[in-house]
């Protein structure tokens, strides 16, 4: 199984976990970004090169499928205005081997930061905005993977 | 021609989603037609004026400044990404 | 927040994660156990020190939130008789920090495996039995955390 | 009075989830103890004949077999748990 999403709408968590369960693996690891609130920010703008995203996507989840022994993956991605507590992104995966299904899960997760083409605008109470800047330690942290 | 669209910070400087030109030829570097494009001045030289602060797609796949053009039909320009 | 519960009944994993998600924290990770089929298997028994359970896990929970940047933690082990797909246990963290969510969530599932008092019972087809043997790797893997 | 609980096959083999007996000389350790039951033969033996296989805890905190008794209440004799 493997389940790829970028869409402006939220998603059920929950749905998501019980499909990957079903799988029979033993176990599943999630992650799930949620936009921090904080220092006036009234919401976060995420734009997306829809042409690449979802191939962009699918090629590294192919990546994680290759590396860990996984018997699923679920990927959701979300682009548009997102405020304060909105689920952004979320990550699952099964495997018999519970290592198997953390490492993949933090694989993706750190790939998607660096590799997956989103750029993300805050907007703040009064009116300023400002985009977000790439990390050096994201792309460090992607390549640590080899 | 050649299509070349643009994002975030690069997209809002210029002004343009996206535009066509004429294609330039295959030995051309992206590098090379950033700073044929930041010669244009203006919103141009303000997104497009510092190269080290730009990444760059061919045809949809990430690829490194220096690459040639060859015969790529879309040319994406941007800063690094902040997804996940 | 944390969330301790060593019970019979089955658990709400969506509950748990928007409880996570809630605390304003950017990053929740999850794992989630469940009992894997095949080979005849009809039942997984888990017996466990009740006098000692609660205590160990809260101890082991309150290793991972001095060691991690954790805003929230949750983490919930089933006893009693346990059929193949069900759910056994589950860990979530949240943190700013995607790093420390999903490290946590590691480090607990695999405390849980070597420090929690709590053995597995196969029962399968026909009425045969036998007991789950620890696995050195599940040791090693604790200890690795120094 | 020193309360012993048993679990997983310790537990089967012996027959019995829990029993008392009187307390030790406080120095005492955990395997000596192990080697007194064992030496009651029969489920005792098959339980615990092998200490190499056992864990054990020390009024529910895990403890190493060459840990003194001491004053503690309640000790547990189990196989290596598996847990998560």
């Amino acid at each position: 199984m493997k389940r790829v999403a970028v869409q402006a709408g939220d998603f059920d968590v929950a749905a998501e976990l019980v499909a990957l369960e079903a799988l029979g693996g033993g176990g599943v690891a999630s992650f799930t970004g949620v936009v921090r609130g904080g220092g006036g920010l009234i919401a976060l703008e995420l734009e997306h090169y829809p042409a690449m995203t979802q191939a962009q996507v699918d090629r590294i989840c192919d990546e994680a499928m290759a590396r860990w022994p996984l018997l699923g993956l679920s990927v959701i991605h979300r682009f548009g205005r997102l405020e304060p507590g909105a689920r952004i992104v979320f990550v699952g995966t099964a495997s018999r081997h519970r290592t198997a299904a953390l490492e993949s899960c933090a694989f993706l997760i750190d790939w998607l930061k660096s590799e997956a083409p989103f750029w993300k605008k805050e907007h703040f109470e009064g009116g300023a905005t400002g985009w977000v800047e790439a990390r050096v330690e994201d792309e460090t942290k992607a390549k640590g993977w080899g | 021609m050649l299509t070349i669209v643009y994002f975030a910070w690069v997209r809002e400087r210029i002004g343009l989603d996206e535009e066509q030109m004429a294609r330039p030829d295959a030995g051309t570097t992206i590098a090379d037609l950033i700073a044929l494009l930041a010669a244009r001045g203006g919103g141009y030289a303000d997104a497009l004026g510092d190269a080290t602060r730009l990444r760059a797609a061919l045809d949809q796949r990430f690829m490194a400044l220096d690459t040639p053009i060859g015969d790529a039909r879309e040319l994406a320009l941007f800063p690094p990404v902040t997804g996940g």
